[in-house]
């Protein structure tokens, strides 16, 4: 097994391409050693890209954030304008695993993973996430919601890695959140998550939103049923119960060890309606 | 008389079913003769795999006790713990 | 199969060390330095026996591979008395009788420590939600909470 | 010689203080060396094949790929163990069957369960050795298997063992099935009593089987040289156990093993049984090398532990003015592959906090295609306390009576005749009820979505084998040996015992846990013995070397023996002669004692009979959410009688430890199966313990009704603190949704479903 570890994206392009499908990106290492532990995957080459520049840090412009896509959880938990701004995507990422995951978790590797139950990606979703992708063939933008293709599969080509994410600068009035269910407090992996993102009128009602869920179906999903629901209300009982049961309708969970089909359809429509009401709370008290 | 009371279990497979019975004997060791002469292999099934209990106090190892005239032994499955 | 040379700070003291991609940053630490204090307890992160730092970030050794601490500084559990002279988590845990059996013990103190050097005065529900990460089976968590608690507060006053 | 030792009445100095325990440094330092700390030069790495199967006929097993793999150096598999004969003994954790546990610790003719280990190999290095298991030909032959216990019971269901009929009942059955064994308990008769109940309530009730989940995996280092003395380096409940078990397995000499008790990172029960030490002897003996075999967390879910999952029918009966008059109780356990689940203690403890006269519990042992079951805590007493826990809560409810006053009316006391059959003596749950009733946390008022449930539990505790050794060193400082490895802070309380008997500082006491060829036979640490049983050693131990001590002071004074007393730690001659003689410390004793006889000491070695059974009684506030099922654990207090707390705050720990699994038991710790039989949840991300944020702070009450079989009153406690929270939680769930949850665990899906009926 061979490990590298290159200094630039393209370096990082080149390595991938030519290890082809025995090569595997190393972001945080907090899914791939665990799954090399125990067999589920052997990559022969190692694409280390904690040492690519581009790739660790944090930028933000009048147009919107960069955030590299090796940017582990506790460093961009310490990015104050980021969480002011995108509260429910940065409460998303910093779910994910213990204190010691959030030392090396990665939003890129978060997403590349391919878990449906993945924490951030639907409050990335729900925001409106770009990817940016580089490869042998250039760079290229994807929305975060093309991205997984099936449990485990990514819509990325060989030799492809994701270097960042672009969000906009959070508009006047609007407001994003993101819940999860799991069994216990912390360390479980998601049974159901619901992030929303939506913009309101100074009356209070609703303009435009997204809704995301997590773990109900093969793939994160945006579901633009339920962000119908909300919008043109003031997130009053009725528009929230009708989001609620589009999330519900909208899914297509699996039986498994964390969660049954019926549990995980009615608690995507429970998180989906308590999502939406702390969003729609942080967009009215974001004028 | 020492009251011996056996379970269930035990009077099934030794005694035909007969969980009580009266002994006149004044100790464990003499117990578990007599118990012998009647009940063939029940008094290894005692010292391997059963506690006696003798007037409300358990003991693990019963070998060496004495037992009072009117002594109440019961015959329960030996313990361990966590 | 070639092995990679490693250089790196452990404890503020430089090592180096062999080792092959696969070996993780705990293997390195037991099998290679010798250096036992941080335990093996899932090999997944799922239980923070295995908790050091590298460049100050709280990690599970378990899912940090031994060719990436190149340049980098680890503190382990063994780094954390100065001296002769215990951490004052250390003389609280043994005070408060914050261990049982002791092997998630090293994970807890470090996990700690690193809370205590970014926020002198958590609350109890910082502290819990810091620490979900170490598994303990023995003590309920109770006198683990109730020792980080006190060990902030007197570290407070002498600072 | 008799024993002339005055204690400062009522004043104890050392008993009841919150020392720092003597192996903390080393315990926060990452000195302390556990299991799989230990190595040798040239050891080699040691690793299990197990079955991917829940059941399936080894047809063949062919080693000779991994064999010629460079670097390997030996391969075993059932073959090369010697073959058991079914022989029933008590030297472990319960009634074991060597056969079973021969055949559980490497399969012979049919693997039994998902991880039941089929072959191993010792190799240079681990990466070889998991190439060698991979080169392992093994064929098997799939059988059709069972997981559930109230599938494995019925006709048509798989056997696993062609050779087992049921033990207990009539007539003895003539053909073979998954029923082991059936016991039953009670006294007069249930029938009449049912009769006289204006009241009763009857339900179906199920736990899961739960891990103990220790967080250190178990590890072993074992050494054979070409003589065939045996080394073995082991983490376990108990070192002459780990010597015996493998002596029995591998047809040694007990006299060729020597076994040595690393630090052990937990056990809870589930470390009182060999799964790889014998495996090792082996590889190292057909190598003459040193072999470390340590377990991976999955090897630990699938192939040990755990405690047996139930399904129970109980059903209680009161008179309306709260008199419980009658129980009956139908408990089937989970044995795991081989027979040998705890149906003993689960029909002696279901019933045992209340006085009834017409009772009777019925246990059930059935194998099923998981691993074999171990002690957990209390061994069968939450599963079998839980329904009836719950049943009385339900029973309190109908007769609108306080669930405290209903137990208080029933509750036994010294002198009831237990509901197993023999009588109690002086016990202390009556006190622990009052403790409750009387806190303030029974008395706060809840919120919406809350609710407060009150469970109580029992355990017999036990005593057993122990011996103890007290050397004075030359300069009146003290080594104890003992023979029990310490899981939960015992080389304190030990110490402190030990101090407090010589009348001398905590801190000249240095506790030692000797090897097996250091210290005589101690039986394992478990049961809640330790405390109470060797505790009872290091006290003997110490009053003989008071003996030794005045002996000696007698020898200098030149006076008779019986002239010398000895008072806190001083050697006083008797008044007629003090005064010719100074009183003379321990230390100024053991300066001279070259030129009285040499080095002092004094040692003891016995069986302790008389432990106390002790009793706990729970309160625990919930909150549900009654959109999600999620259950918050608001606020726990656990009442207890320790008879007498040694030391404190490793009585609360024991407490709060027990506690903590109790609630992980239920609310959210279970084993999935998938169709095929196999774990599909072998590791802490989806087997849930409570995490840290998960609890509260656990407020403990110690109750102390002092056990008058030992000479401070001490009961064990390790164990009772688990059996209340089962119930306590589910009665607090009732409390605050109005649904009685009866299948544990008490897991979101469940709750929410049982919302919404």
């Amino acid at each position: 097994m061979n490990y590298q570890s290159p200094e630039t994206v393209d370096d990082a392009v080149a390595a991938l391409s030519a290890a082809g499908a025995a090569g595997r990106v190393l972001a945080g290492g907090t899914d791939l050693l665990v799954q090399m532990r125990s067999g589920r995957r052997s990559p022969e080459h190692i694409v280390d890209v904690k040492n690519i520049p581009e790739m660790r840090s944090v930028t933000m412009t009048a147009d919107g954030f960069r955030i590299g896509a090796a940017v582990a959880g506790a460093e961009l938990g310490e990015q104050a304008q980021v969480i002011a701004e995108w509260p429910g995507v940065v409460e998303a990422f910093e779910l994910i695993g213990s204190t010691q995951i959030q030392g090396r978790a990665t939003l890129g590797g978060n997403l590349c993973n391919g878990s449906p139950a993945a924490d951030s990606v639907p409050a990335m979703i729900a925001a409106g996430t770009i990817a940016v992708i580089a490869g042998p063939g250039g760079r290229r933008e994807v929305p975060v919601e093309e991205i997984m293709t099936a449990p485990g599969q990514t819509s990325l080509g060989d030799g492809e890695l994701v270097v960042e994410f672009m969000l906009p600068r959070r508009a006047p009035l609007s407001g994003d959140a993101y819940l999860r269910f799991i069994p216990r407090t912390e360390m479980d992996i998601a049974v159901v998550g619901a992030g929303v993102n939506l913009t309101v009128d100074s009356a209070g009602v609703c303009q435009s939103a997204r809704v995301g869920l997590g773990a109900v179906a093969p793939t994160p999903l945006l579901v633009a049923d339920a962000a119908a629901a909300l919008v043109g209300s003031t997130l009053d009982d009725d528009a929230l119960n009708k989001a609620a049961a589009a999330a519900s309708a909208a899914c297509n969970p699996i039986n498994d060890k964390r969660g049954t089909v019926e549990y995980r359809v009615k608690v995507a429509g429970v998180l989906t309606r308590r999502a939406a009401k702390i969003a729609y709370d942080r967009a009215r008290a974001h004028a | 008389m020492a009251r011996v009371v056996l379970t269930a279990a035990l009077a099934n497979r030794f005694t035909g079913g007969e969980t009580t019975m009266e002994l006149e004997v004044d100790s464990v060791r003499k117990l578990l003769k007599a118990l012998d002469a009647d009940y063939p292999g029940l008094s290894e099934e005692i010292q391997n795999a059963q506690l006696l209990a003798i007037d409300g106090e358990i003991f693990q190892e019963a070998f060496l006790q004495k037992l009072k005239p009117d002594a109440e032994v019961y015959v329960l499955p030996k313990l361990g713990g966590g | 199969m070639s092995k990679h040379h490693i250089s790196t700070s452990i404890n503020g003291e430089s090592r180096e060390f062999l080792c092959e991609t696969r070996q993780t940053l705990l293997d390195v630490l037991r099998d290679e330095l010798g250096m036992i204090g941080s335990k093996e307890g899932c090999s997944s992160g799922d239980c923070g026996a295995c908790s050091v730092e590298v460049d100050g970030r709280l990690v599970c050794s378990c899912l940090v591979l031994g060719v990436e601490v190149d340049g980098k500084e680890i503190s382990t559990i063994e780094g954390m008395a100065d001296g002769e002279n215990l951490h004052p988590l250390q003389t609280k845990f043994l005070e408060h009788a914050a261990l049982q059996c002791g092997v998630c013990t090293p994970g807890f103190l470090v996990a700690a420590k690193s809370l205590l050097d970014r926020n002198p005065n958590p609350t109890e529900t910082e502290v819990r939600y810091w620490l979900a990460g170490n598994l303990c089976r023995c003590t309920g968590y109770d006198k683990i909470v109730r020792a980080v608690m006190d060990a902030a507060d007197e570290m407070r006053s002498a600072s | 010689m008799d024993t002339k030792v005055k204690q400062s009445q009522g004043k104890l100095k050392w008993v009841g203080t919150r020392q720092v325990r003597p192996d903390g440094v080393d315990k926060v330092t990452g000195r302390a060396r556990f299991g799989a700390d230990y190595s040798l030069p040239g050891m080699l790495v040691g690793k299990v094949l197990r079955s991917p199967h829940a059941h399936a006929r080894i047809i063949s097993i062919d080693k000779s790929k991994a064999e010629a793999l460079d670097g390997v150096k030996a391969v075993v598999s059932g073959e090369d163990f010697p073959d058991i004969a079914k022989e029933e003994a008590f030297i472990g954790e319960g009634p074991i069957n060597f056969r079973y546990m021969a055949h559980n610790m490497m399969a012979r003719d049919k693997a039994l369960y998902d991880g039941h280990a089929v072959a191993a190999v010792a190799a240079t290095s681990e990466e070889i050795a998991q190439k060698a298991l991979a080169l392992i030909d093994v064929q098997y032959e799939v059988l059709p298997h069972v997981i559930d216990v109230r599938d494995a019971m019925k006709p048509d269901a798989p056997i696993l063992h062609d050779d087992l009929f049921t033990e207990g009942v009539t007539p003895e059955p003539t053909r073979a099935s998954n029923i082991a064994k059936q016991v039953e308990f009670g006294r007069g008769d249930p029938d009449a009593g049912f009769a006289k109940a204006d009241v009763i309530v009857e339900r179906d009730y199920s736990t899961q089987p739960v891990h103990q989940a220790y967080i250190e995996p178990h590890a072993t280092l074992a050494s054979v040289d070409e003589e065939g003395k045996c080394q073995v380096w082991a983490s376990s409940q108990g070192h002459f156990m780990v010597r015996a078990y493998c002596a029995k397995l591998l047809g040694l000499d007990l006299a060729n093993i020597k076994v040595t008790p690393t630090e052990i990172g937990g056990g809870f029960g589930g470390k009182t049984l060999v799964y790889i030490e014998p495996v090792a002897l082996l590889l190292s003996r057909r190598c003459s090398r040193p072999v470390k075999i340590v377990m991976d967390r999955e090897e630990v879910f699938r192939s040990t532990g755990p405690a047996p999952g139930s399904h129970s029918t109980v059903k209680i009966g009161a008179t309306k003015d709260g008199k419980i008059v009658a129980g009956y109780a139908e408990m089937r356990l989970q044995a795991g592959a081989y027979p040998g689940s705890q149906i003993g203690p689960a029909g002696m403890t279901a019933f045992a906090p209340y006085e009834i006269e017409d009772v009777k519990a019925v246990g059930i042992d059935v194998v099923v295609n998981r691993p074999k079951v171990a002690a957990y805590r209390a061994p069968g007493a939450p599963l079998a306390e839980f329904p009836v826990e719950s049943a009385i809560d339900e029973l309190a409810d109908k007769l609108g009576m306080d669930p405290i006053e209903f137990r208080l009316k029933n509750a036994v006391k010294e002198g009831t005749q237990s509901c197993y059959g023999p009588v109690f003596q002086k016990i202390g749950f009556i006190e622990t009820l009052e403790a409750v009733k009387n806190h303030d946390h029974y008395q706060t008022k809840l919120g919406p979505n809350q609710g407060r449930g009150v469970a109580s539990g029992f355990w017999f505790n036990i005593g057993g084998e122990s011996t103890a050794t007290v050397n004075v060193n030359e300069d009146g400082s003290v080594v104890l040996i003992v023979g029990s490895p310490d899981i939960g802070g015992s080389r304190a309380s030990l110490a402190l015992m030990c101090a407090e008997t010589l009348g001398i500082d905590y801190k000249q006491v240095r506790p030692l846990i000797g090897d097996t060829d250091a210290i005589g036979y101690t039986f394992l640490t478990g049961g809640s013995r330790v405390t109470f049983a060797t505790g009872l050693a290091a006290i003997e131990a110490a009053k003989n070397c008071i003996d030794d001590l005045r002996k000696r002071a007698a020898i200098l004074w030149d006076i008779d023996v019986s002239n010398v007393e000895w008072r806190d730690g001083v050697a006083h001659p008797v008044d007629a002669y003090s005064d010719e003689h100074e009183p003379m410390t321990l230390k100024q004793l053991a300066a001279q004692s070259a030129k009285t006889g040499g080095p002092i000491t004094g040692h003891i070695a016995l069986n302790a009979e008389g432990a106390g059974p002790g009793f706990g009684s729970h309160v625990c506030d919930v909150e549900v959410d009654p959109e999600t099922g999620r259950v918050e654990i608001l606020r726990y207090t656990a009442v207890q009688d320790a008879g007498r707390a040694i030391h404190p705050s490793y009585v609360e720990g024991q407490i709060q430890g027990g506690v903590a699994q109790g609630i992980g038991w239920a609310l959210n710790e279970e084993y999935i199966y998938n169709a095929e039989g196999r774990l599909d949840n072998p590791g802490f991300l989806d087997y849930r313990v409570p995490v840290c944020s998960d609890l509260p702070m656990i407020d403990t009450v110690i109750v102390e009704v002092e056990n008058p079989n030992h000479p401070y009153g001490v009961r064990g406690v390790g164990e009772v603190p688990i059996v209340p929270p089962l119930a306590a939680v589910a009665n607090a769930i009732e409390a605050a949704t109005g649904k009685r949850l009866a299948d544990l665990p008490m897991s979101p899906p469940k709750v929410l479903a049982a919302i919404d009926e």
